[in-house]
């Protein structure tokens, strides 16, 4: 019982870096945009001034139970792949609690927190939600087979679909990371990301700078609180997913933070450097070079 | 004339085949087994002296039962089809017949059924039997048909004939299966000496049957036909 | 004994007495008739039962006294006193039936119809063949006689143009007997037989005469033109006398003067019977008369005998069982249909829907049709049945084909018939008058079938009475129809769970593959029943239909043998056909799916034979098969995947779904699909998947399996029909499950029973709850409906329960479904087809979140604002389902350990471990309790946090929300749900283009076309009638000459 | 042997006459024609030794038949008129 | 002419008499003609089965002048073809009549007797 107890510190413990880390990730990123694009961007510590805010606020409305709980879907969506992802290769309690499901699990637990959000914004009744919607799980459909593809070829070139054991069999140095000995399935795993993540040129779904549109349209205060804190989260966990697949895993704290930024980065990178793309050229987009990519992966490892 | 042509063609095939029949056809020298037997046996077994009708009457008799059954069924249903529906009753054909022709056929008439009776009480012993002799019969009806066009004829006399003759075929037939060998068994009757009247079984008796049956039968069918000329 | 000879004197004596009394009173001499014809019927009957019971042995009786060859001779056997009996029967009650008829003709009528019948008794009985002759034409004169019951000008020309055909054939028929006589020197058949006669080619071409001259009389394809005619315009009582009476007659001559023909003829007679069969049956589609269609039909089934003739020497020792069955079944559902033709006296097919004013006359139109069709449990059944086994083991594949294609156009043109007659508008519909005597002689015959088809199939040594006690309890229930609904949903759970009972735990003990199924089919029976009591008034047929589908999916379970699966196959087919056809628009739907599973069933008939062939009548015994076992794989294969759906043969499956009744949805979809994949499941355990031809097979079925579940979820996402979605999510789920098992791996198949559970449990939820709103909002489109869940959150809840078992989302089941598949897809190699599969799998979020979203969100219409949450009814079940997917989510391995170690036996590499909850495989794990543990506890926790922030949240009304300071517009226009996909749609619509709709409408065209076409030759002019039978005569003599 | 030469003239003008019996223009000789054929073929069977054959077929096939025949087409022509 | 005897004759004539009557039974469009070349073809037939009873030189099968109990297996014609014939000749001539009776109501209710006017009932 002790046991479990310290475990669920560790992993609360965890959970606080991580959301820390990616607000801060985050905050760093949209700086980076604004200077890039001559502006001055926001401070540093903006996120977190964000989230007590909306944490704070008062004013709070529902349009219905499903409309409450899909923010709660989608925390439990982001928390729960943090749960089922090891974090530090070679900690016992910074490795979460990955040993209840592999690679797949967190695969589909994706979806979790999408569903719900998706549901809980239909219950708010805005027409944009739903076109927002139906655009995100339009796009998320072909991004995901890419990411397919490059676990395949993972799992065929690992023999193993547990998290754990791709990052240890890419321990002893730099060479042995996927990323130089599997690179096609680490470029299409790489592209996966971009549309996973959501950043320009995919990320039409979110739609920032047009007037309020897409799934979080309704939410505010708390609600708008819970989706932020998953979304530093998210980001986190996503990037942790591809830094273990792909680049060794992270054996300390340090190396987590540098590799998950360098992840991030990466897709945000990508998204300053090109316009956005509509749904369906996106969807067209990724049944094209990176499916290839992804086919040529399995390819090699047949 | 293209379907002409595809006619020709196939009774060319037609011809084809039949030729196969008449090519190297050669009637036999003798008798096949079952006709030696009718020749060699019948005349005691049946006691006909025409053979023929030993076979018609007795040997295939089934046949003939059926032959009968479907001149029954012919008149039948012409009765049943042309059935007169008297518009007018006397919207009768007025066309008068030569005198002649009257009087000549108010003699001919009775000698005529007389001829037809003969004809197949003597089945048995000459040419001729019941079919013959009944056709006989129903030309002298057509002849008094010609003679006075307006006749009418008795339905009831013809079907009551008709009947007990259809009747007394089978009943005789069903007593050869209660007293002799089986259905239509000529030796219900003694056989006689072979060349009389009375003789050959039951022949002369189902002869005449068949005899006024199809008397009766054909003239049901030229009376029906006849009264429908008169029909509305 | 009372001797055959008495038949003739008895009629004959009858008739000639009649004569006496022209102006008799017609109900007099009619009862004369009727006592006549009853005696005959006695006469045969009793020989009849004289020979079943082996009291007496075959007879002859002589006429004049003498033995034949010299006199002729009336043979009484066994086959003899059946068919006597047959026509004896039949005039009788063709006579009750023609009662007024014959009355208002006179006299006359009486006679020639008595007269006839005695002739059709001669034909059968002589053994003579002159005398053959003379009846024939007795029995010929008699029917045209008998066609003027009538009096229209067609009907006058159809009997002249019949009399010149007749005509023409017996001339043929008396120079081949004369030429017979010529060469064999008697007449007597016997004689014939034994002589030489086929030596000379005079005697060869005599023979073949005779022969083409009694195959004409049985209206051959495509020189048949003059009987159709007849068919179409005599008096209905008449062309059933024609279809009923004279051709069992003259395939009786058939059979009784094959063997004077030479053996090799027997292919040239199977032949052309194939050809009337394939080619009757085909012109039987474009035709609109009904009794026209009755003709093609008969002609058909006639052919279908003479085959069967001809075919005589691979049938060995079922010859006479095939030929009686099928020659009973014709019989009896001409006779009836034409009988009710009679009644309904409308000519085109499509009017028949009047019969729907009178329920016993939609029972009876149904045995009639399904006795035609061969299907179970009438009496043609096992004919076919027995005729496709021994074709097999002939190895006759050719013809078996043949057969099914000819039976599968019959049907098509049947269920069209069916369809009119099942469905349409009630309203404006006549009264039918039915005449109290037209009315017994079709229950006569359609009790008559029933009886003949148990005792058919008992003598084919199959114990099958246990099959007929659920059909015992369906006819009680049927009895029972006069009670309210819920009476006899009462007595249908009640069944069912008697079902449970008896058979759950013994197949727990024995067979876990058969128990999950038969668990599946009850469970689901019950459940689904149970949403019936949501009906009010009688529900008139429903109990029967649902019941004859599970009598069958049950059976198909029990079935030990090819013939009890196959039997309880067929049934099942039916009893799913009349439930789908049940909703409003779903005719032409239901009439597509019993294409699709006739043939599909004609495939699984095609490959049981030529197993049966190999190694006998188990079901068990299936791996025993040597040769040809590639094929037998493949056609069973398909057979099932008609079941299935499988992508190219699921094209009936959207419409037939989603028009079927609420309740009857989630039967059909839920659960009926299940037997398909029970069927292949049967198949691949029975046969393996080692071998390398079924591996290639399972190779390719893998990849259609793959592709089925892309198009299926694909073509899912883009319906605005919610029931229309839920059903094209079958297809894709089903396409999951035939990928599952085509892999042959322990963890494709485990993976495949997961999926088989699952969809069974959340299609149940999910078609339960669409139908129940549905039934509720009166509506199937999505785009009119929204909001509902502020009317409906118990639906909601359950609903979303189910999307998320559907969608594979942890912690619900469906996730232990793509993680078996991960597993699966990787060891197995297959990866690119595993691709295929997850980017569907991902599709599916697509319609989840649709069906959901614009169903039970956003926004609420003003019609709606008072609808009521779904019936009790249906929520019971419903929840019952959803407890039970949460337990099986919570607790897999309960489930999938004994399976696993029920496929150890198939699999012995083990790659599954199981320790408690914990999955192991040789690549991951996964631990379904405790990720079920881990999301709950956490979702707990965040909700309460949200709470605790949240808690004065107050709920606003439907239109407070962030619209550009705007006002939204109305419920409609906000309600974001049409053409919900149309980015993605533009993006992947094409895989959706309905190629293979527009495939098989190509097929439908080119048949209807084809019939359209060849049926030109029927020009109607008598005289071409008459050259179409010479030049059947001359190009069938240079064919074999 | 005369019998024989007797035998192919009949036959000959059987044929002939059933030809010519078809191809005329009216009915009434068409009909004739056709009793005629009859009757020469009761002379064939005289021939052939059947005389009985002979009867019938001259008493029916070539007596009542035709009657039969010219009554129907008296009918149809008033059916005509 | 040896070999051919009476039989041939009358089996060449029965033949092609057959096929003459079938040709008026296909080609004429009249249906009396029609009728009339169906009685053609059964009387065609009749003379081939005269014909196959027949047995070289021989005479009537009745008992009477030069033919005996004893020697009439030897001299006489086959009896039954000749029954068969009798049959026939009346099974013709009741078909006929029925024919006949059919093309009275047929030109009843049409006015016609061309056999191209009847096909109302066709595919």
């Amino acid at each position: 019982m002790n046991d479990i107890i310290i475990k669920l510190l560790w992993t609360l413990l965890g959970l606080f870096i991580v959301l820390n880390w990616g607000m801060l990730m985050g905050a760093s990123m949209r700086k980076i945009v604004a200077r890039v694009a001559h502006r001055r961007g926001i401070p540093i510590y903006q996120p977190w001034l964000d989230l007590i805010k909306l944490y704070a606020k008062r004013t709070s409305i529902s349009h219905g139970v499903m409309f409450y709980l899909g923010p709660v879907f989608r925390l439990g969506g982001g928390v729960g792949i943090f749960l089922f992802l090891p974090l530090i290769y070679g900690s016992e309690y910074w490795s979460n609690f990955s040993w209840a499901g592999d690679l797949v699990l967190i695969l589909y637990f994706q979806f979790f927190g999408m569903l719900g959000m998706a549901l809980g914004a239909g219950e708010g009744g805005h027409p944009n939600s739903v076109i927002g919607i139906t655009r995100g799980l339009s796009q998320f459909t072909t991004v995901e087979i890419p990411l397919t593809l490059a676990v395949i070829s993972l799992a065929l070139q690992y023999n193993t679909l547990s998290i754990t054991e791709i990052v240890a069999a890419q321990q002893g140095g730099v060479q042995n990371w996927t990323l130089f000995t599997n690179p096609v399935a680490t470029v299409a795993g790489m592209l996966s990301l971009l549309g996973a993540l959501r950043h320009a040129p995919f990320n039409l779904v979110k739609a920032p700078n047009e007037v309020p549109i897409g799934p979080p349209t309704e939410y505010h205060s708390a609600f708008l609180g819970v989706l932020r804190t998953n979304g530093a989260v998210l980001h986190v966990v996503e990037a942790a997913l591809f830094m273990n697949l792909f680049f060794g895993g992270a054996t300390n704290w340090a190396e987590f933070i540098i590799k998950t930024f360098l992840i991030y980065f990466w897709s945000v990178f990508v998204g300053v450097v090109h316009p956005r793309f509509r749904i369906e050229q996106s969807v067209v987009w990724f049944l094209k070079i990176p499916l290839a990519i992804g086919v040529l992966a399995v390819i090699l490892y047949i | 004339m293209v379907k002409n042509l595809y006619i020709i063609l196939v009774l060319v095939g037609l011809g084809f085949m039949f030729y196969t029949f008449a090519d190297g056809f050669e009637s036999a020298d003798k008798l096949n087994p079952v006709a030696e037997r009718y020749a060699k046996q019948g005349p005691d077994e049946v006691g006909a002296a025409n053979l023929v009708t030993a076979v018609v009457v007795t040997y295939r008799g089934l046949d003939t039962l059926g032959e009968v059954t479907i001149l029954f069924l012919s008149a039948a249903i012409v009765a049943f089809f042309l059935k007169v529906t008297y518009g007018e009753e006397e919207k009768r054909q007025t066309r008068s017949v030569s005198e002649i022709m009257q009087t000549a056929a108010r003699l001919l008439t009775p000698a005529v059924f007389l001829l037809g009776i003969y004809v197949f009480i003597n089945g048995h012993l000459t040419p001729g039997g019941g079919f013959q002799g009944g056709a006989i019969i129903a030309s002298g009806l057509v002849l008094m048909l010609l003679a006075k066009p307006n006749m009418k004829v008795s339905h009831t006399l013809i079907h009551v004939v008709e009947s007990i003759s259809g009747l007394a075929f089978v009943f005789i037939g069903v007593l050869g299966i209660l007293y002799a060998g089986g259905f239509l068994d000529n030796s219900l009757m003694g056989m006689g000496t072979l060349g009389s009247l009375l003789s050959a079984g039951v022949i002369p008796l189902i002869y005449i049957f068949v005899g006024l049956k199809v008397g009766a039968e054909l003239s049901n069918i030229v009376a029906h036909l006849q009264e429908s000329q008169n029909e509305a | 004994m009372v001797g055959p000879i008495y038949i003739i004197a008895i009629a004959l004596g009858l008739a000639f007495l009649l004569g006496f009394f022209k102006k008799l009173n017609a109900n007099i001499a009619q009862t004369f008739m009727m006592a006549g014809v009853g005696a005959m019927s006695f006469i045969s009957v009793q020989w009849l039962f004289g020979h079943l019971a082996g009291m007496v042995t075959e007879t002859v009786t002589y006429t004049a006294g003498f033995k034949p060859p010299f006199s002729i001779s009336l043979q009484m056997g066994a086959m003899e006193a059946g068919v006597t009996s047959m026509i004896n029967i039949f005039g009788f009650l063709g006579g009750v039936y023609l009662w007024r008829k014959l009355k208002e003709m006179g006299l006359n009528a009486i006679i020639i119809y008595m007269v006839t019948l005695m002739g059709l008794n001669v034909i059968v009985l002589t053994r003579d063949l002159f005398n053959l002759f003379v009846f024939l034409e007795v029995s010929t004169i008699g029917i045209v006689g008998l066609i003027l019951l009538e009096r229209g000008v067609n009907t006058i020309s159809s009997g002249f143009k019949y009399l010149v055909a007749g005509g023409v054939i017996s001339s043929f028929m008396l120079i081949g007997t004369i030429m017979i006589y010529k060469y064999a020197g008697s007449l007597y058949i016997n004689d014939i037989i034994t002589s030489n006669i086929a030596a000379t080619k005079g005697g060869m071409v005599a023979l073949f005469l005779l022969l083409i001259a009694v195959i004409l009389e049985l209206k051959p394809f495509p020189a048949n033109g003059w009987a159709l005619d007849v068919y179409e315009s005599a008096n209905s009582g008449i062309s059933a006398f024609l279809s009923a009476g004279f051709a069992t007659a003259m395939l009786f001559v058939l059979y009784k003067l094959m063997p004077m023909f030479p053996i090799e003829w027997q292919a040239m007679v199977a032949v052309v019977g194939g050809i009337t069969f394939i080619g009757a049956n085909l012109l039987g589609i474009r035709q609109k008369n009904a009794q026209r269609l009755l003709g093609y039909s008969s002609a058909g089934q006639m052919g279908l005998l003479t085959a069967v003739i001809g075919l005589s020497s691979y049938l060995n020792e079922q010859f006479i069982f095939i030929l009686v069955t099928i020659l009973l079944g014709h019989y009896l559902a001409k006779a009836g249909l034409f009988w009710l033709a009679g009644i309904v006296k409308e000519k085109e097919i499509n009017s028949w829907s009047l019969l729907r004013r009178e329920p016993l006359l939609v029972v009876l139109f149904g045995v009639f049709i399904l006795t035609l069709l061969g299907m179970p449990p009438f009496p043609s059944f096992f004919g076919k049945w027995e005729l496709i086994m021994k074709l097999a083991a002939g190895g006759q594949t050719t013809w078996i084909l043949a057969i099914l294609i000819g039976s599968f156009l019959e049907a098509v043109y049947l269920f069209k018939w069916f369809g009119y007659v099942l469905k349409g508008e009630n309203e404006g519909l006549p009264v039918l008058q039915i005449k109290p005597e037209k009315i017994i002689s079709p229950v006569v015959f359609a009790t008559v079938s029933v009886m003949a088809g148990y005792y058919a199939g008992s003598l084919l040594g199959e114990t099958n009475f246990a099959f007929y006690i659920p059909l015992m309890f369906i006819a009680a229930i049927g009895l029972l129809e006069f009670l309210p609904a819920f009476v006899k949903n009462t007595f249908a759970i009640a069944g069912m769970g008697y079902l449970a009972y008896t058979t759950l735990p013994g197949l727990f003990e024995t067979d876990l593959l058969r128990f999950i199924f038969m668990g599946i089919f009850i469970l689901g029976g019950i459940l689904t029943l149970f949403a019936g009591y949501y009906y009010k008034g009688k529900r008139q047929g429903f109990y029967p239909s649902a019941l004859i589908m599970f009598a069958g999916l049950a059976g198909i379970i029990q079935a030990e043998t090819l013939l009890q699966f196959f039997f309880s196959w067929e049934l099942m087919t039916i009893g799913s056909y009349f439930l789908i056809i049940r909703g409003k628009r779903s005719m032409t739907h239901g009439f597509s799916y019993m294409l699709f599973s006739l043939a599909g069933a004609y495939a699984i008939l095609a490959a049981f034979g030529m197993v049966d062939a190999q190694v006998g009548n188990m079901l068990s015994a299936l791996g025993g098969v040597t040769s040809h076992a590639t094929l037998i794989f493949a056609l069973l294969a398909i057979g099932f995947m008609t079941k299935t759906a499988t992508l190219g043969l699921h094209i009936w499956l959207p419409g037939a779904h989603a028009e079927a009744e609420s309740d009857v949805s989630p039967m059909v979809s839920a659960i009926l699909l299940k037997a398909g994949v029970f069927g292949l499941l049967l198949t691949f355990f029975g046969m393996g998947a080692e071998s390398a031809g079924n591996s290639s097979i399972l190779y390719v079925l893998g990849w259609l399996g793959a592709i089925t579940a892309l198009v299926g979820n694909l073509a899912a996402s883009f319906q605005e029909d919610a029931k229309r979605l839920l059903a094209y999510s079958s297809i894709g789920q089903l396409g999951y499950i035939l990928f599952a098992y085509a892999m042959a791996t322990q963890l494709g198949w485990i993976g495949g029973f997961l999926y088989v559970i699952n969809h069974f449990a959340f299609k149940a939820i999910l078609f339960l709850t669409i139908g129940a709103v549905v039934l509720r909002v009166k509506t199937h489109n999505m785009y009119e409906m929204g909001g509902l869940i502020k009317r409906m959150p118990l639906a909601f809840i359950a609903a979303l329960i189910g999307i998320i078992a559907l969608s594979g989302v942890p912690p619900l089941s469906g996730f232990a479904g793509k993680w078996f598949f991960y597993n699966a897809v990787i060891l197995k190699g297959w990866y690119f087809q595993g691709a295929v599969v997850f980017f569907a799998g991902v599709i599916a979020f697509l319609y989840s979140y649709r069906i959901l979203q614009t169903v039970f969100l956003g926004q609420l219409k003003d019609e709606h604002r008072h609808v009521k949450e779904i019936p009790l009814t249906f929520l019971i079940p419903i929840y019952i389902l959803v407890i039970g997917i949460m337990i099986f989510s919570m607790y897999t391995h309960w489930v999938l350990e004994p399976i696993t170690q029920y496929l150890t036996a198939y699999f012995p590499s083990d790659p599954v471990h199981w320790d408690g909850a914990a999955a192991t495989t040789s690549l991951g794990y996964w631990n379904g309790t405790w990720v079920m543990y881990i999301i709950g506890i956490m979702f707990v926790l965040i909700l309460g946090w949200l709470l605790w922030l949240n808690a004065k949240a107050t709920k606003v009304k439907q239109f407070n929300m962030v619209f550009s300071g705007e006002r939204p517009f109305t419920p409609e226009t906000t309600h974001m749900a049409h053409n919900m996909y149309a980015g993605y749609n533009k993006a992947l619509g094409f895989i959706t283009a309905p190629g293979i709709t527009t495939f098989w409408n190509k097929v439908a065209e080119f048949v209807t076309d084809a019939a359209g076409f060849i049926r030109r030759i029927y020009t109607g002019n008598g005289q071409t009638y008459a050259f179409h039978i010479v030049a059947y005569i001359v190009i069938i003599y240079f064919m074999i000459f | 042997m005369i019998i024989k030469i007797v035998a192919i003239i009949i036959g000959l003008l059987i044929i002939g006459l059933a030809i010519y019996a078809l191809h005329a223009k009216k009915l009434t000789v068409a009909i004739l024609g056709a009793g005629a054929v009859s009757l020469l073929a009761s002379i064939m069977f005289l021939l052939l030794a059947a005389p009985d054959v002979a009867m019938t077929e001259a008493a029916i096939g070539s007596g009542l038949s035709t009657i039969i025949f010219f009554y129907v087409l008296n009918k149809i022509r008033k059916q005509n008129g | 002419m040896e070999n051919i005897g009476l039989e041939n004759i009358a089996l060449f004539s029965g033949l092609i008499l057959s096929l003459v009557g079938l040709w008026g039974l296909l080609t004429q469009k009249n249906i009396i003609k029609m009728i009339v070349g169906f009685a053609l073809l059964d009387t065609g037939i009749h003379l081939i089965m005269i014909a196959v009873g027949y047995v070289k030189n021989s005479t009537a099968p009745i008992i009477g002048e030069g033919v005996t109990k004893a020697n009439a297996a030897d001299v006489i014609a086959d009896p039954i073809p000749q029954a068969l014939v009798l049959t026939a000749i009346v099974i013709g001539l009741g078909i006929t009549a029925l024919m006949l009776a059919y093309a009275v109501k047929m030109h009843q209710k049409k006015k016609s007797l061309d056999i191209n006017h009847y096909k109302d009932l066709k595919w």
